[in-house]
């Protein structure tokens, strides 16, 4: 557990204290708010792909079903934001629940089944004929809670439960045996781990942590369409920046984050028309030349990172 | 079969398990008691693994009843037979290879019959995994892997601990050290159900065997008695290497 | 409850505004104008993104060339200075970028990318920083709210109010031509699963035709061969088909590849987008077939700017072939934010967003450019700029034109409806 | 009537969807890599055939053996350059999505880059003037010719796998490639031509894309990549007739949603593939549990 309280004092308190203080410095606000939803994500991909090896690519369907299922409490129960947002994360676990059969597939499959179940679900949101409850193509218009300053700060306190989870779950038993159940499953369940529980558990904690941030991202722009919130590019970033750190770590993520969204950012800002390119190349070549991310690398190097 | 006198630990009854029309295990019944330590050879494709896998819940029998203690335990999941006391080496090791040789056995540790990881030093020390203790099992070699599959089976305190195939691939001192280890653990009251084809091997360590050919026991009594035993012989001859 | 929060809400604007009207005006004038807007190079909403973009810059490059554009506050001419970033059809990367434009850069005139669905986040970002927001295209009518001051639609009209001489043709002079039963089909997208919803809701509540199919399809669908034989087998007069550039050319395509042929045809940009609909689905399978009929292919009488063959000369210059820039609906509209941001410019008394906001409002009912006549209602929807319809014709070169049938004031000819 | 054109119609666009889903499934069934590049590839033909016309007056029926010759020669190196490196890394299938989403990213910018984001189509007399009646009836020129340019492609596939050499090694790695490589088959050549027969494939189903889909986009690649997999998951994988079967699967199932149900046609293919996978995964896996 001393590691424990070690990698808080250097992942968890400093990007916490820096996410809330940020926007006193920098106005951008907006841009620190998407900076802590892609740590958010990523670190939740890295709950599931981590830790026990099953990639969501369908992540971004935990994401949308919590926007819409905050959006829906507000619109029809007029319930208050946070109370809602309870709903939202609600429904999400409710979705990765029905979900669970997946885990019968295996490696790209589930992937593939999981990204067509995140599709699904927009489909069903954005059908016209459920206009009366989802509001259909036509979009979610929440200005009547918008709470900008409020909604930030629930982003952050998210954020520091989202990465307090990432490092009981590296330190802790449950995280062991969920990294021994990815490695090799049954020799885990020979070692008495319970590995169906185990993984649904990680499975849960994982689109819980989905639907919060996608609620409070509901609340936070307020106005948006089913292809805001389930952009597929909300599961491939999160992926992404996950894997380029390292996965199963507690800063491998972050770091993946800082970096490349970072990137992501500045090419935006300085040669957009190259935005996508050298993004699609950068992908190819994290892939080929770093496949098990920057983490490991630093380590080997001695650098102990956590 | 003369009556015993202590109660059997595990006892397999009538055990039946088809794969798409084939008969993998037709009709298998033994017992085995504390402290007993019972060979199962036969030749390649005879059952002998597929009876270990029924038995530690990797395949559901089609018929037939494992109990164990008493109690039926065909069907039960893995991790509940772990829980149970009743676990297994693979023929192939299967340690978790990101994870390091303390974290393999530790795991077993934390989630077997026996809660908490006190013995896990000592447990590496005996099994001479300590001064690995700290690296990926990846990093191991096979005959360490080995040793590490029994100290992770080990760790979580089996009662009965099924040894697939581990004096495969070991030298000559290795397999006499594996062999006064498994005597010791049955010492210690563990029963031991062993498949091994290394015929001088068996009759070092086990107590009884039974002989199995295409899924039906053949034979079933000491391994001196088995090598006189037309049968025993018949399926042996020319396949395997006789004592 | 919903009611009294909209009387509050229009208090609180009329407060704003009442503050914000001893304007200390004249400051010193700024070096630049910088005009901040948003484009999708890539991705989904490229296609109506791009063009937009690009007449806007073609606009701003003729200000420019000119020594500026003319700033009544402070009498004289002032650069434009193009502050624009790619947000690749992405709705995350649109609002950092439109937050980008306000806090960092710190734009004088906030532009919105095209469509709804970009537009979006722009919405609450605009308002919660006090920033007018010229909403190109975006059309959604939740944008539009009685507590929102900061933002107008400029160059089509809402969505709610769109379809209306359409419907409106069909209602009063259906029954004349024998048009009784009506299908409707629509891709199921924020623009034209809106249109379908509020074009149904106009036919029905006048109740002289009779919805014999309404159905909406994915904007995905590419093959409507089996849907066209479905809605055949309910016998209709009338079919409208609501959907994107690509969907109409499917549509049409397959209508005319397995020879069904029905009295009354609408769809959206086969009037709209003439010479691509009829280089990917030729001439005859557009005869006859009704369509929204838009500055890019009608004359409007304008009273500021260029009309629309001065513009498409002007165009041609800019962006000769091969340079990539796709004339159409969209490559006007970008002009005609233009022209309407002149005139604002010209008119506003500061460069205050609430200044700027009185300026626009102010040119409603007053302005019409090639694009139509330009009308605001209190919330800043744009309720002119309602499309009339048309129908295409051939125009004895092989080719084809579209006439203007309805409404009277701008008809130049009668409409022609087939025999069942 | 309804369902009988229905039932057509959905088998004509089966084939065609078979064709689109061929390629993935022969890279999938050989290298056990997702190439989610797929429908970029297949853009890229859509795009081919588009220019060729245009700046040559090509024939699209002649694009598609251009297209076909190109895309297969590009495939060598490519594969060279991506896949062996892939299949050396922990966990192949998983980062292979993760690569060639990269690269499907990368071919949509280039392309985007290149032919401007705006919808590209092609002129359906090109493939013949009015419908066609098959049965009774009548169905749209370009639909038949598409569907049998796909139909031969599938039957050429079949013949390459099943009667000859080259094919005979490519089953044999399908089958497995440990095996294979034990038994001194030039694993890597065979793939390698695998790979850009797949691109091919690819290629050829996106020149008719103009005529089955309407029009083509620099960012349509995804959602075709999508459909093929679902094709390709409803027929079981190394098996060209099992495509075909996918293909017409979906394409019938497509258009009796479109009939009944058109507003949620969108989401048969998601369900469909959840579905399938769910009910037989093992079978579609091509992976036996291991008998230990």
């Amino acid at each position: 557990m001393l590691r424990g309280v070690r990698d808080s004092l250097v992942v968890v308190v400093p990007l916490t204290a820096a996410a809330a203080l940020l926007p006193f410095a920098y106005s951008n606000e907006l841009l620190l708010f998407n900076f802590i939803v892609f740590l958010v994500l990523a670190q939740g991909v890295n709950v599931i792909y981590g830790f026990t090896g099953y990639l969501p690519f369908g992540y971004v369907g935990f994401f949308g079903t919590g926007a819409y299922g905050f959006s829906l409490a507000v619109i029809h129960l007029h319930l208050f934001p946070l109370v809602a947002l309870g709903l939202g994360a609600a429904a999400a676990v409710l979705l990765a629940l029905l979900l669970t059969p997946l885990f019968r597939l295996s490696g790209a499959y589930f992937a593939i089944a999981s990204f067509a179940a995140a599709f699904a679900v927009y489909e069903v949101v954005s059908n016209p004929h459920l206009d009366a409850i989802t509001k259909g193509p036509y979009g979610i218009s929440l200005s009547q809670i918008y709470n900008p300053q409020l909604s930030y700060g629930v982003a952050v306190v998210i954020l520091a439960v989202t990465l307090g989870v990432t490092v009981y779950l590296k330190n802790s038993r449950f995280g062991l045996s969920l990294r021994s159940i990815r490695d090799d499953s049954l020799s885990a369940a020979m070692a008495g781990v319970n590995v169906v529980r185990a993984r649904t558990l990680a499975w849960l904690i994982s689109a819980l942590i989905a639907g919060l941030i996608g609620g409070v991202f509901a609340w936070y722009v307020s106005v948006f369409y089913p292809e805001t919130v389930f952009g597929a590019e909300f599961s491939v970033f999160a992926i992404v920046f996950a894997l380029f750190g390292g996965v199963a770590t507690v800063s491998g993520p972050v770091l993946g984050v800082i970096f490349l969204y970072g990137i992501y950012n500045v090419i935006g800002i300085s040669a957009p028309q190259y935005f996508q390119l050298i993004y699609g190349l950068l992908i190819m070549g994290l892939v080929l030349f770093l496949p098990g991310g920057v983490v490991p690398l630093l380590r080997r190097w001695g650098i102990d990172v956590p | 079969m003369s009556p015993e006198k202590e109660a059997p630990l595990l006892a397999v009854e009538a055990l039946e398990k088809r794969f798409s029309g084939f008969r993998a295990l037709d009709g298998v019944s033994f017992e085995v008691r504390p402290g007993e330590i019972l060979g199962l050879v036969g030749p390649n494709g005879s059952g002998k693994t597929t009876c270990i896998n029924v038995i530690t819940g990797l395949y559901r029998p089609d018929g037939g009843k494992v109990t164990f203690e008493g109690h039926p335990i065909n069907g039960l999941p893995s991790h509940r037979l772990a829980r149970l006391g009743v676990n297994r080496t693979f023929q192939v090791p299967r340690p978790f290879p990101s994870l390091t040789v303390r974290e393999n056995v530790a795991v077993a540790a934390y989630h077997g019959r026996r809660a908490g990881g006190a013995e896990i030093e000592t447990l590496l020390l005996s099994l001479e995994l300590d001064a690995y203790a700290d690296k990926p099992a990846a990093d191991l070699n096979s005959a360490q892997q080995k040793m590490l599959d029994l100290a992770r089976a080990l760790a979580t305190g089996p009662r009965l601990l099924c040894v697939d195939e581990l004096a495969a691939g070991l030298s000559r001192t290795e397999l006499e050290r594996v062999a006064l280890r498994l005597r010791a653990f049955a010492g210690s009251g563990i029963a031991l159900l062993v498949v091994e084809h290394l015929m001088g091997f068996i009759g070092e360590v086990t107590d009884r065997v039974v002989v199995l050919n295409a899924g039906k026991i053949i034979f079933e009594g000491t391994l001196a008695e088995a090598i006189r035993d037309r049968r025993v012989v018949e399926v042996f001859l020319g396949t395997e290497h006789a004592v | 409850m919903k009611h009294s929060m909209q009387v509050l809400g229009g208090i609180a604007v009329l407060s704003l505004l009442a503050a914000a009207a001893p304007a200390r005006a004249a400051t010193k004038a700024p070096a630049e104008i910088k005009i901040g807007t948003l484009y999708a190079s890539s991705g989904p909403f490229a296609g109506i993104s791009m063009p937009v973009y690009d007449g806007l810059k073609l606009w701003i490059n003729q200000q420019n060339a000119a020594g500026g554009v003319y700033v009544g506050a402070f009498h004289k001419k002032i650069p434009i200075k193009l502050i624009s970033y790619d947000d690749l059809s992405s709705t995350a990367t649109a609002a950092t970028l439109y937050n980008q434009l306000i806090t960092r850069d710190k734009v004088n005139l906030l532009l919105s990318d095209s469509g709804s669905v970009l537009t979006s986040p722009a919405v609450p970002i605009a308002k919660e920083h006090k920033q007018f927001l010229f909403d190109v295209s975006g059309s959604g009518a939740a944008f539009f709210t009685k507590d929102n001051p900061y933002i107008a639609l400029i160059c089509l009209a809402e969505t709610a109010i769109a379809p209306k001489y359409l419907a409106d043709f069909l209602n009063s002079d259906g029954a004349k031509y024998g048009l009784k039963r009506i299908a409707i089909l629509y891709s199921t997208n924020d623009f034209t699963g809106a249109l379908a919803k509020a074009f149904t809701g106009f036919i029905k509540s006048a109740g002289k035709l009779k919805i014999v199919y309404d159905h909406g399809v994915p904007t995905s669908t590419s093959s409507y061969t089996v849907l066209i034989n479905t809605i055949a087998a309910t016998h209709p007069d009338a079919v409208v088909e609501m959907g994107y550039p690509g969907n109409d050319i499917a549509f049409l395509r397959n209508l005319r590849d397995v020879g069904v042929k029905f009295p009354f045809l609408f769809t959206i940009y086969s009037g709209t987008e003439i010479a691509e609909l009829e280089h990917a689905v030729g001439a005859a399978a557009m005869t006859n077939v009704f369509s929204y009929v838009a500055g890019v292919t009608y004359q409007y009488k304008v009273n500021f700017g260029p009309t629309t063959p001065g513009f498409r000369a002007a165009w041609d210059k800019a962006y000769p072939p091969g340079s990539g820039a796709e004339w159409g609906m969209n490559a006007l509209y970008g002009y005609h934010t233009g022209l309407v941001l002149q005139r604002v410019l010209a008119t506003t008394k500061s460069l205050r967003q609430l200044d700027l906001r009185k300026a626009i409002f102010a040119l409603s009912g007053k302005l019409t450019t090639l694009n139509g006549t330009f009308v605001l209602n209190s919330e800043g929807a744009q309720v002119g700029e309602i499309d009339p319809v048309g129908q295409l014709r051939p125009n004895g070169k092989g080719g084809l034109r579209l006439d203007v049938v309805y409404p009277p004031r701008y008809a130049n000819a009668k409409p022609i409806i087939g025999k069942k | 009537m309804m369902l009988e054109y229905a039932l057509l119609a959905g088998a004509i666009f089966g084939l065609y969807f078979a064709l689109a889903g061929l390629g993935l499934n022969l890279v999938f069934g050989v290298m056990r890599i997702v190439n989610l590049a797929h429908g970029d590839f297949m853009m890229l033909g859509a795009f081919s055939a588009f220019w060729l016309f245009r700046l040559i007056h090509l024939n699209p029926l002649f694009s598609a053996l251009f297209v076909l010759a190109l895309f297969a020669l590009l495939g060598l190196p490519l594969y060279y350059l991506l896949v062996p490196p892939l299949l050396r890394a922990k966990d192949p299938e998983m980062l292979s999505f993760i690569l060639f989403f990269g690269f499907s990213q990368a071919i949509e910018a280039l392309a985007a880059i290149a032919f401007g984001p705006s919808e590209r189509s092609l002129p359906g007399r090109l493939l013949g003037r009015g419908p066609i009646r098959i049965l009774g009836q009548a169905f749209p020129a370009a639909w038949t010719w598409s569907g049998i340019a796909s139909a031969a492609a599938v039957l050429a596939v079949y013949l390459y796998l099943y009667h000859s050499r080259l094919g005979y090694l490519t089953r044999a790695v399908m089958e497995d490639r440990e095996e294979a490589l034990a038994t001194g088959i030039d694993v890597h050549f065979v793939s390698a031509i695998a790979f850009g027969l797949g691109l091919a494939l690819a290629g050829i189903a996106g020149v008719f894309a103009p005529f089955m889909l309407g029009s083509a986009t620099p960012s349509m690649g995804l959602g075709l990549t999508l459909q093929s997999f679902v094709v390709i998951v409803i027929g079981s994988l190394g098996n060209p007739l099992g495509t075909v079967l996918g293909g017409i699967i979906y394409g019938v199932s497509l258009m009796f949603m479109q009939t009944y149900f058109s507003s949620w046609a969108s989401l048969l293919p998601y369900v469909l593939l959840i579905l399938i996978l769910l009910v037989r995964p093992s079978g579609l896996l091509g992976r036996q549990v291991r008998r230990a």
